[in-house]
């Protein structure tokens, strides 16, 4: 393929990956940033989100019908699911940052291997409620001056449209939630000074318990939006949770739109890199990358230290 | 020493001694595996449990010192012995570039940057494929599996050099945890500002404590792969890192005697588990969670909570 | 110059905030220094920089003339300087004598003997022989503040630098301090931030006072008793100053 | 259990006693030896037991499943004739999580635990690899059903054997002709970037170049990649023939993604039935195959000219015409592989037999049994097909498929025989110590 429609294909491509990547990281950060805790059990939730979506699609008899059950249904599902974990596990450690972390690597092999008991170790589709394949055209200089031509592999189809709009979607109503609405105000009040918040009457423990719902919900969300492009499959949370991590560090822990802008970042880097490099080093790039923001500009990209 | 501390980490290596001419076949093995898998969970408490620092990447050591060792071997020959001490040497260098990087964190970022270095390891190792066959691995042949004339694919011989290797390790924690070096890292864990007022060098210490630690795990590893026979890439992956961890804190964190333990018993769980049931990782997760809420000190740490306060 | 601790132009601003202005202070070796101020002075911002938990934005810090103002806090410690904390920062799972012994053995190093028999004498010294075995998290506060002394005191420091010592103690184990710093003046210049002017004025050979970062007078502590600026400096402050 | 080391005890190997002897001191060897080491089983009547390595979870689970259900259908079946020497056949399932590391250990286990008289039935390449070492210094026969080259190749030892399903290298070196011939001759391949597909490359690669024609791309895919779209790029304008061969639970999205890249104006395809093995070819997303070619090593859909043995395979393992579960059609079989369990187990009972296998300490006698093997007839033992096995080099060689898609099925279009998938000798396995 020429290098243009490639670098615009890889850009597609990026986009989508971007889309998926921006819901999971805004939960992962909306965790860290106001529980000041990291979640590794976060690609877990992903990952029963698109599982989930396999489950309820086919309970809901499957097509667009299932598909929008699942929409509906799965993060709401995943949500109360993570709101269970966080009222009988981090509560009960005080949400303390390095004993979570143990107790949500716990919380990880609990939900994959129950997955693994329940839905078994197959990778299973759920059809896209539409997919048409829409080829694009390219621009191409010839001896009679610039002429469209629709160049071999050139594509997109609907549906991944239809992932990049829902993920924009989400994100601003995100953003609304918490900028213009009393409980996003009570988040971030709860975020910036756990103690006075305590003291003005808010009931911490419960915003805790609402923001790992959310968070998980988002993965979930994250997850059932993804099923259709690739397969549900028990093992999918790790790679996506290793991603998330890049985008959030990257985006400065608890930044919604550092995590945004992250997340676009990694997402076409990932498609563009793969342009250049082999996809393996570009991996081994970013995750240096990240442990090395780590090292040297913690506090300017990770928000506030950890305690 | 201490009497009693000698009586208990000496009857242990003479009961895994007298072990040897009881155990049926398959528990031998088995515990010839533990015995090497307990040095990589040494040096991993060395760190976790000693110095308080968590990290979420050692496997990369384990399989720095398992390619250290392996690549020498295969590809160029060295002998067994030389290429033991590679192993070693390669986790230790690696260790102390990681541990440069790495300390310049705590906490949480720590374990993320510890998790990221071991990934990108990982990685690298499957990227380097037409040295390390990245995937699929390198098979040491029984010929080159031989240490001082020992030949390490008999099961007698492969439980006697892991129960040496085992009691060498034991015993160079015991000696460096209650040598004035080991206090500084346990007052390092409890208040690292205090110890700095008392005016110990932390980072050259927790530098040091890394290397060590690092060394160990790649010891471990190195000794894995010669008794084995194989050098793989799963040796790298995250669970290798969250097992460490795991038997730690199972055992007793900041103990000498609880790795042991540790590995033995979750090496137990999991193997009975997964007659039963393929998703026996499911009892790793479940031990964890339960762990971090019921019993932080581990079994050896509850032991000397409740009744033995002299352990160390 | 014959100062065993010299500052020169030392500041901290925090975000533009001037916690320390351009303070010159001289310690001169065997005195008993007191250094008092109103709460917000800029008292343990100062000490803290002395020690080396925090740096300077501008200024020189001298020790036996050598300039460490830019040697982290545990060379400093190695040079002869040791500090006990404002809170009593001990290490509270760890039994009272092995809180002394870590103090020791930095100086002492694998000689356990020697070890063992100055963390002995240092913890009759303060009252505490008999609580060697007990974890220091356990201890009363006045005893954890005693151990925090004698955690000093095993250093055999040149320069000892007390913040807030007596903060919290009871009347008797008060005057039980006095003693004790009393004693240590023999062997060991003492920089101590202090509260209570009962303890300020009969311990300190001569005192020096903080007033938002600055310092705002020196002098004996009858001469201080008397200035009229220090009066105006700590009126509505509060009682206990 | 006799002596797991005794069979060893020839002449190739005497350190062993002399090392042990140098660790015991002046002690006398027996007294350094474990209990477990001094006495011997009394030999009974006992089941035979044979260990399966079962992928039940991990990347290969779809194959576990079906390599599974295979292998107990065989074992029924060789039950329901009278076992092997009038011993029941009990198979003993161990899973290895499609990794090498715990394969390892699964494999001390069969042999130390279990007592198991031989192991069988490993698929991915890198965990036969890591686990055969072990099964060589356990002395424990080894049958593996992986079709990878690494076995005829002599990486392994002589105690590794695949009698019952062929390796890539014959598999390539078969379907070359037929893309040179009638596909084209500038060819592009994608494969997962491990042991199994590099052996896809540099065996097809070779075979391509002889035929005339050119591999003018080798896309290699991270065997855990979950999107491949911008893989697709890398694929010359120039390409006449994609061949692609992809393992893992993404098959379904990589064969999605690289329709959806291609839209109405692809190349010829050419696949290895693996990319979408346990995959229904009716799954939405992938009728851009329609004309495309695929190797099968058996055929999925039912022939027009369907022998009797493949019939009898069919009812026994509980396949439908359509090559999937006659319980559920909708679970589709990995067919084109699985049947080499079947033949696998039928060349142990026939090597056992052989042999007059007793117990473990006739291990040995049961490996040269099967080395001396040479011609495996088609019959209910091997329903894909006559066989030839090479003992020298632990191969077996069979004839191969070339299928087209069309309306949603594959039917074969060139049945490449036996003959035609030789290649030299790289191994004589039979001139190795045991």
């Amino acid at each position: 393929m020429e290098f243009g429609p490639y670098l615009m294909l890889a850009a597609l491509e990026g986009a989508v990956t971007a889309a998926v990547l921006a819901l999971m990281a805004a939960g992962l950060s909306l965790v860290f940033g106001v529980m000041r805790v990291v979640n590794v059990a976060h690609g877990e939730f992903y990952m029963l989100g698109a599982v989930l979506a396999f489950v309820v699609a086919g309970m809901a008899g499957g097509g667009a019908l299932g598909f929008v059950a699942a929409l509906v249904a799965v993060p709401l599902i995943v949500g109360a699911l993570a709101v269970a974990a966080d009222v009988t596990v981090l509560k009960r450690v005080g949400y303390d940052p390095e004993r979570t972390i143990v107790a949500t690597i716990g919380i990880l092999y609990i939900l994959q291997q129950v997955t693994l008991m329940g839905y078994g170790p197959d990778a299973r589709p759920v059809a896209a409620p539409f997919n048409q394949r829409i080829a694009l055209p390219w621009v191409e200089w010839g001896a009679g001056g610039p002429s469209l031509y629709w160049p071999w592999g050139l594509s997109i189809t609907s549906y991944k449209l239809f992932v990049i709009g829902a993920a924009v979607v989400v994100l601003a109503l995100l953003w609304i939630l918490m900028t213009r609405t009393r409980i996003g105000l009570v988040m971030r009040a709860t975020q910036l000074d756990r103690e006075t918040a305590q003291a003005f009457g808010i009931p911490v423990e419960r915003v805790y318990a609402l923001v790992f719902g959310l968070g998980a919900g988002l993965a979930a969300l994250a997850g059932v939006l993804i099923v259709p492009i690739q397969q549900a499959h028990y093992l999918m949370g790790g790679d996506a949770l290793l991603l998330s991590f890049i985008v959030v560090i990257i985006g400065g822990l608890g930044s919604l739109p550092g995590t945004l802008i992250a997340a676009l970042l990694i997402g076409l880097s990932d498609g563009i890199l793969s342009v250049f490099f082999s996809p393996t080093l570009a991996k081994i790039v970013a995750t240096l990358l990240v442990a090395l923001v780590l090292v040297f500009r913690p506090q300017g990209l990770m928000g506030k230290p950890a305690r | 020493m201490n009497a009693r501390i000698l009586a208990l980490h000496g009857g242990l290596l003479a009961l895994l001694l007298a072990l040897h001419f009881v155990l049926p076949v398959y528990h031998h093995g088995n515990l010839a595996r533990v015995m090497v898998l307990a040095c990589y969970a040494i040096g991993y408490n060395l760190l976790f449990g000693y110095t308080g620092l968590l990290s979420l990447g050692h496997a990369m050591f384990f399989a720095a010192g398992m390619y250290g060792m392996g690549m020498p071997l295969y590809h160029l020959g060295l002998g067994a012995e030389l290429a033991f001490l590679a192993g070693i040497a390669a986790a230790g260098g690696l260790a102390l570039v990681v541990g440069l990087l790495a300390l310049r964190t705590v906490g949480v970022a720590f374990m993320i940057v510890t998790l990221m270095f071991s990934q990108a390891f990982y990685l690298a190792i499957l990227l380097a494929a037409r040295w390390t066959r990245g995937d699929e691995g390198l098979v040491l042949a029984g010929a080159d599996r031989v240490l001082f004339g020992l030949d390490l694919t008999d099961p007698d011989i492969r439980y006697l050099l892991a129960l040496g290797l085992f009691a060498l390790c034991l015993s160079a924690a015991l000696w460096l945890v209650r040598r004035p070096f080991g206090r500084v890292l346990v007052a390092i864990r409890e208040n690292p500002e205090r110890a700095e007022l008392l005016g110990y060098d932390i980072f050259r210490h927790k530098l040091a404590a890394v290397v060590l630690s690092g060394m160990f795990s790649g010891a471990a590893g190195a000794a894995y792969g010669l008794m084995f026979g194989y050098v793989g890439a799963s040796f790298a992956e995250v669970h290798f890192s969250i097992f460490p961890l795991l038997w730690v804190l199972l055992g007793g964190a900041g103990t000498v005697i609880g790795p042991f333990f540790g590995v033995l018993f979750m090496f137990y769980l999991i193997d009975i588990s997964s007659g039963l049931t393929p998703a026996y990782m499911l009892v790793a997760g479940v031990a964890l969670v339960l762990l971090t809420l019921f019993a932080p000190q581990g079994l050896v740490g509850e032991v000397r909570r409740r009744w033995l306060r002299w352990l160390p | 110059m014959s100062a065993l601790l010299s500052t020169r132009a030392l500041s901290k601003s925090f975000a533009g905030l001037r916690a320390v202005h351009e303070v010159d202070f001289d310690l001169e070796p065997g005195e008993i220094r007191a250094l008092i101020g109103p709460n917000g002075a800029g008292k343990t911002t100062f000490v803290s920089m002395l020690i080396g938990r925090v740096a300077p934005t501008s200024g020189t810090i001298h020790f036996e003339g050598r300039d460490i103002t830019r040697l982290p806090a545990h060379a400093r410690v190695r040079l002869g300087m040791a500090y006990t904390f404002q809170i009593t920062s001990v290490f509270a799972r760890l039994d009272v004598a092995e809180n002394v012994a870590l103090a020791a053995r930095r100086r002492l190093g694998g000689d356990r003997a020697a070890v063992a028999r100055e963390t002995a004498a240092v913890l009759e010294r303060v009252g505490l022989a008999g609580h060697g075995d007990a974890l220091a998290g356990d201890l009363s506060y006045g005893h954890q503040r005693l151990v925090e002394l004698a955690m000093g005191l095993a250093q055999a420091p040149r320069l000892l630098i007390l913040d807030e010592p007596t903060q919290g103690l009871a009347e008797g184990e008060i005057a039980a301090f006095r003693r004790l710093i009393r004693d240590v003046a023999a062997e060991a210049t003492v920089l101590l931030i202090e509260h209570n002017m009962g303890v300020v004025m009969a311990l300190a050979d001569r005192i020096t006072v903080l007033d938002f970062g600055e310092v705002l007078a020196e002098g004996s502590p009858a001469e201080i008793h008397g200035s009229a600026a220090v009066q105006a400096a700590y009126l509505g402050t509060g009682a206990d100053a | 259990m006799s002596d797991p080391t005794k069979p060893g005890a020839t002449p190739a190997d005497p350190p062993r006693r002399a090392a042990l002897k140098t660790l015991a001191g002046a002690g006398t060897a027996a007294a350094a030896l474990p209990l477990w080491a001094r006495y011997t089983h009394a030999q009974s009547a006992a089941p035979i037991r044979v260990g399966f390595q079962m992928h039940a979870t991990g990347i290969g689970a779809a194959y576990g499943r079906w390599y599974d259900r295979t292998t107990q259908a065989a074992a029924r079946v060789i039950n329901a004739a009278g076992g092997i020497n009038g011993r029941p056949l009990e198979i003993v399932t161990e899973d290895d999580g499609t990794d090498p590391r715990r394969g390892a250990e699964v494999v001390e286990k069969f042999a130390n635990q279990h007592r198991v008289d031989v192991a069988f039935g490993t698929l991915f390449s890198h965990v036969v690899i890591g686990s055969a070492p072990r099964a060589g210094e356990l002395k424990l026969p080894y049958f593996v059903v992986s079709e990878g080259h690494h076995v005829a190749s002599g990486m392994l030892n002589r105690w590794t054997l695949q009698p019952g399903i062929t390796d890539v290298k014959s598999q390539v070196l078969a379907m070359a002709p037929f893309v040179a011939e009638t596909l084209g001759r500038k060819v592009t391949m994608i494969f997962p970037d491990y042991a199994f597909g590099h052996d896809h490359r540099d065996f097809f690669s070779e075979a391509i170049a002889a035929q005339g024609g050119e591999v003018i791309a080798k896309l290699a895919i991270p065997p855990t990649e979950t999107s491949f779209t911008r893989y697709f790029p890398r694929i010359p304008r120039e390409t006449e023939v994609i061949y692609h061969v992809m393992v893992g639970p993404a098959v379904l999205t990589f064969v999605k993604e690289m329709g959806e890249f291609f839209g109405p104006s692809r190349p010829a395809i050419f696949g290895f039935i693996d990319s979408l093995e346990a995959v229904d070819l009716r799954s939405p997303g992938l009728e851009f195959l329609e004309g495309s070619y695929f190797w099968e090593g058996m055929p999925r859909y039912i022939q027009p000219d369907q022998t009797g043995f493949d019939r009898h395979f069919r009812a026994e393992v509980g396949i439908d015409e359509n090559g999937a579960s006659v319980r559920d059609p909708r679970d589709v079989s990995t067919y084109a592989h699985m049947f080499g369990c079947w033949e696998t187990l039928h060349v142990i009972k026939r090597g056992m037999e052989a042999a007059g296998y007793a117990g473990p300490q006739d291990r040995q006698k049961l490996v040269e049994a099967v080395e001396a093997m040479t011609d495996m007839p088609e019959s209910n033992e091997h329903p894909q097909g006559a066989k030839l096995f090479n003992g020298r080099t632990h191969q077996v060689f069979g004839q191969q498929h070339v299928s087209r898609l069309e309306n949603g099925r594959l039917d074969v279009v060139r049945t490449v025989p036996l003959e035609e998938t030789f290649y030299p000798d790289e191994v004589d396995y039979t001139t190795r110590p045991f």
